[in-house]
């Protein structure tokens, strides 16, 4: 497709300079249009689950503790390496955390942790303002991400169950999640209630089907 | 498949230099001797049409063993928008004599994948027009893409290191460290 | 011709025959250089003799760290490319890797990433052109790019809980399906966006001084575009149909209807022109995508894990609770094979190729990016002889170069 | 460093330069500091990633201009400079020579993970933290940071300068 | 209400607030009163200064949908102060290999004649410091000498962007004071003077009797010969922030800085004043306003600052050699036009 140009101006249009007083009028219906702009430390901008924010370890309300069974799938599959993990064994092979620490100033944000994390111990809140003057304080370790997670709860009034998709991908069967995972979410999380577009809803045939689905599984 | 027929018709144009016609993902690939790499890649410009030069790199080939591989190979792309078909051509490079015939005259783009081809990998194009390096420091040591190479470099740059000198002599005349400084 | 140190003047001997040439460093620290891009200049006055542009002041050893990570970990490398449409790179290595290692991506993931993929467009072009047109003075237009630009990065934030580094793709899929409350803002935005292009065309498509600036500048012919290797709507402005949408399509984009915009002069307002029709296709693009989008799950059933091991005999060990983890691990598929593969993608700038070798290891032996950037700045010291400063400024522009791209 | 930051983050007396401040000094200082944080410009110096985040910060959904921060392109008029991306080892002795060039009282913020520690990218081509050639005075973490915690950072900063004491000695 | 009194030709006799003649007070007095002007003026101009950026960035912030200007002082009221504040107590870097002397005085070469041309600008029948015969040639010389504070700090910076900021300024505003002065002939022809009373007192007390309607082409020339003087967009060439970072003030840190964006800004409102005067009828307004009479000046003056603004906020800007062939191409040509037409006009009436 060749790209077609707006006619070339005419004599009038070059003195009377219409397509600047065009542009003039815009920007000044836009003067008397009200502003977009959010006042920032009075409105917040509007979050959404799954926002890759502040780090925290999920607090068990039973055991007052973290979740971590120190598996070492996010210390591995962590790209910047920005998580360290060590552990002891007990006798029974339980691995007994003994320190968790994020280098949150190294750490990229990908929320590959809270994926492969197979308990849901770590989670990314929606918090992100934690601006210092000082690197230390931005380094957490286990206590201070239990910190995070409390705080979260308490600023947003969260339900202490929360799950983010990232804990809780959309999208994706059931049955392919461990069972610590396959945790209540809304309705379009799941594969039976997702979005289709509405031209191809007569097309499922040939598809997998929820149905079908747990006829296999 | 039309790739095919024209890697069997460099073959036969240039029956020394084609090493090996490889494929693979439904992709061609010619291993070729360097020596004709120029009239190689003349040819498929003027008789193939392979107007687009996708891509052009270097690789080292320290950690990996294969029939014909030598230590460094230089890797074109050709795609031919008419016919829309692509080939690749892998030229192998010796470690003793690092160089290959630079192909900028047919492709003025090429130009500067020759260059960054040059500061990673440290292979050298004849006939370049100006073979300086391009995305390191000129004053850099080493070539970073070759395996040898640690990720975290093997030494540190000079530049860095004069600058960190800089930065403590200046401390006393900024506020906060000169404030860290009197205590 | 004189030279100055950090401390003194020093007379340096004029050349004869140089006597009226006037050196300029222009960045790394320049307002319209996009990021660190430096560019010396000879001058005659405002004339450009030589342009000399110099790159690599965000060269982070890409193509290196990516030798060392997972084809898993790497797709997180991919955001910093072009970080302005991190979408189309996270889509186009995933292509790549999935060709290269043959897994199956399922029809709702192909869609998305053709949605996600438009939608960056939308958002890396509107951004080209706010810093296009700031690049030619007319501030306002870029405040209101923004403003549409604003709201795609609040979907993607909610699609994927990041506004610009997004992580989207996985190998065999995407991460997380769309929600309602998206599709619904997206289907407002596609309603809206038309109308927002007027507006933007209304500010500077006729504007006298917009033609002034922009037609007959920085003007390539087809022949020196394939030459230069441009590609993009660099190259279409040219008058050259290429765009690998077409040619070789991926995530499924044989199936949409879209025109591909090709100008003629190959000038600045040429390339300024495609670009706005893109635009206006990518809509109509997201326009399918929300109509068409098939059920189905997000992630293939042989996708491999995100912790992939490094290398196939060696498998990790995973404790009892990973056992039943997300996906399983990959086990006896040709995933290890050896081999090399070069797949294009069409993202906003150009071509951006991704070429693997695979040595039977859970990482690329060598990744090399054919970044589209780099190759357009390799193209600036021919397109910007014998123009002025101010040309200069929009032939920068008009490139559309992100300089994390180029210098990977 | 983290010594010296802690330090000031609980400045209370903190009145080294000026001993024995008079009545006079105090709401002059007070007057200059509220000066200051007003009208901090940032040099326009977008490295990587997070240039494009603070590009947002300065567009009209959240509008820096509301605090009074406009860029401006010469760092001889700057008063903060917001190292927005990943800093290479190429490119370190250029910002260190932009941030000599501003004049004092000059700030630093380090946006993003890869300015305030080299993030992902712990490679041969990049500078781990640009805390080694520059004082930082506040780090963002993010990777990029959202552009409402830069502006949460510049607040952090705006702080930081209304606790400071005697800042203005290049005067006297 | 279309009342005046006493808009003759006979005003200029009749004014004698600065006539020192004619006063009787001892003569020290009447020199302490007009310094005392001359401090109420500067102090208010340069109020006016401040808020012009205030009103400047408010207008562009609501144009571009945002803001502007919020958190210092209601609404950002006192955003000025704390720029100026930061300003004046921030260090003052002098460039190891500047020609020092002409570094340090080139922005006082600027304000000083901008604040110098102010004299002369009558902002309401009898306000104003010096009621010279040559009004508008005495401004066209200060602000002609102003461009030599801004070459001087181009050159004086030995900076490459700011000598070619230098350059640019003083080509434009060579190429710009040609089509500028021969707009304003047009009116000069009309009323027969150039002092700058006179031309408001010629123009009438009427809304149809102002010389915009005369002198529409005229008025064209000289409003864009007016932007390309105070270096506005759409001709910010020599502070092209995209091009040349900024210009010739591009080695200028803080209070220095500053003043150069004053003379700016007060250049801005010089020129508006002289359109005023020449085209608007200055001071006149549909009824008198007790109390302050300059008002209908100063919301005419604003008016045409706030044109600037808004085509600030719309338009690109142009190439340097564009703006040259804009001014000598057609400006001169259409400003020659309309002094011969005015000519003919006047032959024809008379």
């Amino acid at each position: 497709m060749k790209v077609h140009y707006k006619p070339k101006r005419n004599l009038l249009e070059t003195i009377f300079q219409v397509e600047i007083l065009q542009g003039m009028a815009l920007t000044l219906r836009k003067l008397f249009s009200p502003a977009i702009t959010r006042q920032y430390p009075q409105e917040k901008p509007p979050m959404f689950p799954g926002f890759r924010g502040q780090h925290a370890l999920v607090r068990d309300s039973l055991t007052r503790d973290s979740k971590c069974v120190a598996c070492m799938r996010c210390a591995t599959v962590c790209p910047s390496r920005c998580i360290q993990i060590s552990y002891d064994e007990d006798e029974t092979h339980k691995r007994i955390i003994n320190k968790y620490t994020i280098e949150v100033l190294r750490c990229v944000f990908c929320g590959y942790c809270v994926e492969v994390c197979p308990v849901g111990a770590i989670t990314m809140t929606e918090l992100f303002e934690y601006a210092t003057y000082d690197r230390d304080t931005v380094f957490f370790d286990k206590e201070a991400l239990l910190d995070n997670w409390d705080a979260f709860i308490a600023k947003t009034g969260k339900d202490p169950a929360y799950v983010n998709p990232l804990m809780r991908p959309r999208g994706i069967f059931e049955s392919s999640l461990p069972a610590a995972k396959r945790l209540k979410v809304p309705e379009d999380w799941t594969i039976e209630g997702q979005y289709v577009g509405p031209k191809a809803r007569p097309s499922m045939v040939g598809l997998p089907t929820p149905h079908t689905e747990k006829a296999n599984g | 498949m039309e790739q095919l027929g024209i890697a069997e018709q460099l073959r036969e144009k240039f029956p020394g230099s084609i090493l090996e016609i490889i494929t693979h993902r439904g992709q061609v690939t010619l291993l070729v001797d360097r020596k004709d790499i120029f009239a190689i890649c003349q040819v498929l410009k003027t008789d193939h049409q392979m107007n687009h030069l996708n891509c052009l790199c270097g690789v080292d080939n320290l950690k990996r063993t294969a029939a014909h591989l030598e230590r460094f190979e230089v890797v074109y792309q050709f795609y031919s928008i008419d016919n829309r078909t692509s080939l690749r051509i892998k030229a192998q490079i010796p470690e003793s004599d690092p160089s290959i015939d630079s192909i900028t005259s047919l492709w003025t783009g090429a130009n500067w994948l020759e260059r960054e081809t040059y500061d990673l990998l440290g292979i050298v194009f004849n006939n370049h027009p100006k073979l300086e390096r391009i995305l390191t420091a000129e004053d850099w040591e080493g070539y970073p893409l070759r395996k040898d190479y640690a990720l975290r470099g093997d030494k540190e740059w000079k530049g860095l290191e004069e600058l960190r000198e800089k930065a403590i002599r200046l401390r006393q005349y900024d506020f906060y460290g000169a404030q860290t400084e009197q205590e | 011709m004189i030279t100055l140190t950090d401390t003194q003047t020093i007379d340096v001997p004029v050349q004869s025959g140089e006597e009226d040439r006037y050196h300029l460093k222009m960045g790394p620290q320049h307002p319209a250089t996009h990021g660190v891009l430096r560019v010396d200049l000879d001058l005659d006055g405002e004339t450009i003799l030589t342009c000399d542009p110099k790159v690599g002041y965000l060269h982070r050893g890409f193509e290196k760290l990516a030798e060392h990570r997972t084809y898993a970990q790497n797709i997180v490398l991919t955001d910093r490319l072009d970080y302005i449409a991190a979408m189309s790179n996270n889509v186009g290595y995933c292509e790549a890797v999935e060709r290269l290692l043959a897994i199956e991506v399922p029809e709702r993931a192909r869609m998305l990433r053709v949605m996600v993929c438009e939608m960056s467009r939308i958002s890396s072009h509107l951004l080209w052109l706010a810093t296009h047109a700031l690049d030619i003075g007319a501030m306002t237009v870029f405040l209101y790019c923004f403003r549409e630009r604003e709201v795609l990065l609040e979907l993607f934030a909610e699609l994927c809980g990041a506004r610009l580094t997004t992580t989207y793709t996985r190998l065999g899929g995407v991460r997380q399906d769309v929600t309602r409350s998206i599709m619904k803002k997206l289907d407002k935005f596609v309603e809206d966006f038309p109308a927002c292009i007027e507006e933007y065309e209304t500010l500077i498509d006729t504007n006298r001084i917009w033609l002034k600036r922009t037609i007959g500048i920085g003007q390539v012919s087809a022949e020196k575009a394939l030459d230069l290797c441009l590609t993009g709507a660099s190259l279409r402005g040219s008058g050259v149909d290429y765009d690998i949408r077409k040619h070789m399509p991926y995530a499924g984009y044989e199936k949409f209807e879209f025109d591909i915009p090709v100008g003629e002069t190959g000038d600045t307002y040429a390339r300024y022109r495609c670009r706005m029709e893109e635009l206006r296709q990518s809509n109509f693009i997201l326009r399918q995508c929300i109509d068409m989008l098939p059920p189905g799950p997000v992630l293939g059933k042989d996708a491999p894990d995100l912790v992939m091991p490094i290398r196939a005999a060696n498998k990790l060990e995973v404790d009892v609770p990973a056992k039943n983890a997300l996906i399983t691990l990959i086990e006896d598929r040709d995933v290890f094979m050896e081999g090399d593969i070069y797949v294009a993608t069409e993202v906003p700038k150009g071509e951006l190729g991704f070429y693997f070798i695979s040595d039977g290891m859970g990482r690329p032996y060598r990744m090399h990016i054919r970044s589209p950037s780099f190759i357009h700045i390799g193209a600036l010291s021919t397109m910007a002889q014998g123009a002025m400063i101010a040309d200069l400024i929009a032939i920068i522009g008009t490139l559309d170069v992100v300089l994390g791209e180029c210098d990977r | 460093m983290g010594k010296m930051n802690n330090n000031l983050v609980q400045i209370a007396d903190g009145i080294k330069f000026i001993p024995g401040a008079s009545a006079i000094v105090a709401p002059l200082n007070k007057l200059i500091n509220w000066g200051r944080a007003g009208s901090i410009w940032p040099a326009t110096f977008g490295l990587a990633c997070c240039a494009i985040e603070m590009m947002v910060a300065g567009s009209s959904t959240n509008d820096l201009d509301r605090f009074g921060i406009i860029f401006r392109a010469s760092p001889r008029q700057a008063d903060c400079l917001i190292l927005a991306g990943t800093i290479t080892k190429k490119m370190a002795p250029v910002v260190r020579r932009v941030f000599d060039q501003m004049p004092e009282p000059r700030y630093v913020l380090a946006m993003g993970s890869c300015a305030c520690t080299g993030g992902i990218f712990d490679t041969y081509a990049v500078v781990q933290g640009a805390d080694e050639f520059l004082p930082v005075d506040v780090y963002i973490p993010g990777c990029p940071p959202r552009p409402e915690a830069l502006l949460e950072g510049l607040i952090k900063l705006q702080e930081k300068i209304m606790q400071e004491q005697g800042r203005w000695s290049n005067l006297v | 209400m279309w009342f005046w009194a006493n808009v003759t030709g006979s005003f200029l006799e009749e004014d004698h607030s600065f006539n020192l003649d004619e006063v009787s007070v001892p003569e020290i007095m009447q020199i302490l009163t007009l310094i005392l002007q001359i401090a109420i003026l500067l102090v208010i101009v340069l109020l006016h200064v401040a808020y012009a950026t205030y009103f400047e960035r408010k207008i562009i912030g609501h144009m571009q949908v945002r803001m502007g200007p919020m958190l210092v002082g209601y609404h950002g009221l006192l955003q000025p102060i704390a720029d100026g504040i930061k300003s004046f107590f921030k260090e003052d870097v002098v460039p190891a290999q500047a020609d020092k002397p002409l570094f340090l005085f080139a922005p006082v070469i600027c304000l000083v004649t901008m604040l110098t041309s102010l004299a002369v600008i009558p902002f309401a029948k009898g306000w104003v410091l010096a009621d010279i015969n040559i009004g508008l040639l005495f401004i066209f010389a200060m602000s002609s000498l102003a461009s030599y504070g801004v070459i001087l700090a181009g050159w004086a910076s030995n900076s490459k962007y700011t000598f070619l900021g230098g350059m640019r300024s003083m080509a434009q505003v060579i190429s710009y004071e040609i089509p500028l002065g021969l707009s304003l002939v047009g009116v000069m022809m009309l009323s027969g003077s150039l002092n700058l009373t006179a031309i408001v007192n010629s123009q009438g007390n009427s809304f149809s009797s102002m010389y915009l309607f005369p002198q529409i082409i005229g008025f064209f020339v000289f409003f864009l010969a007016m932007l390309a003087e105070t270096n506005r967009v759409p001709f910010d060439l020599p502070e092209a922030e995209t091009e040349l970072v900024s210009g010739y003030i591009t080695e200028y840190s803080g209070m220095r800085y500053a003043l150069f964006f004053m003379a700016e800004y007060i250049g801005m409102m010089v020129m508006a004043s002289i359109g005023t005067t020449c085209f608007l009828g200055g001071w006149n307004g549909p009824f008198e306003v007790p109390f302050f009479p300059p008002l209908w000046f100063i919301l005419k003056v604003y008016g045409f600052i706030f044109f600037f603004i808004w085509i600030r906020a719309t338009l690109p800007r142009y190439r340097y050699d564009q703006l040259m062939a804009l001014g000598w191409k057609l400006l001169i040509p259409l400003a020659l036009l309309n002094i011969f037409l005015t000519g003919l006009f006047k032959i024809l009436v008379h």
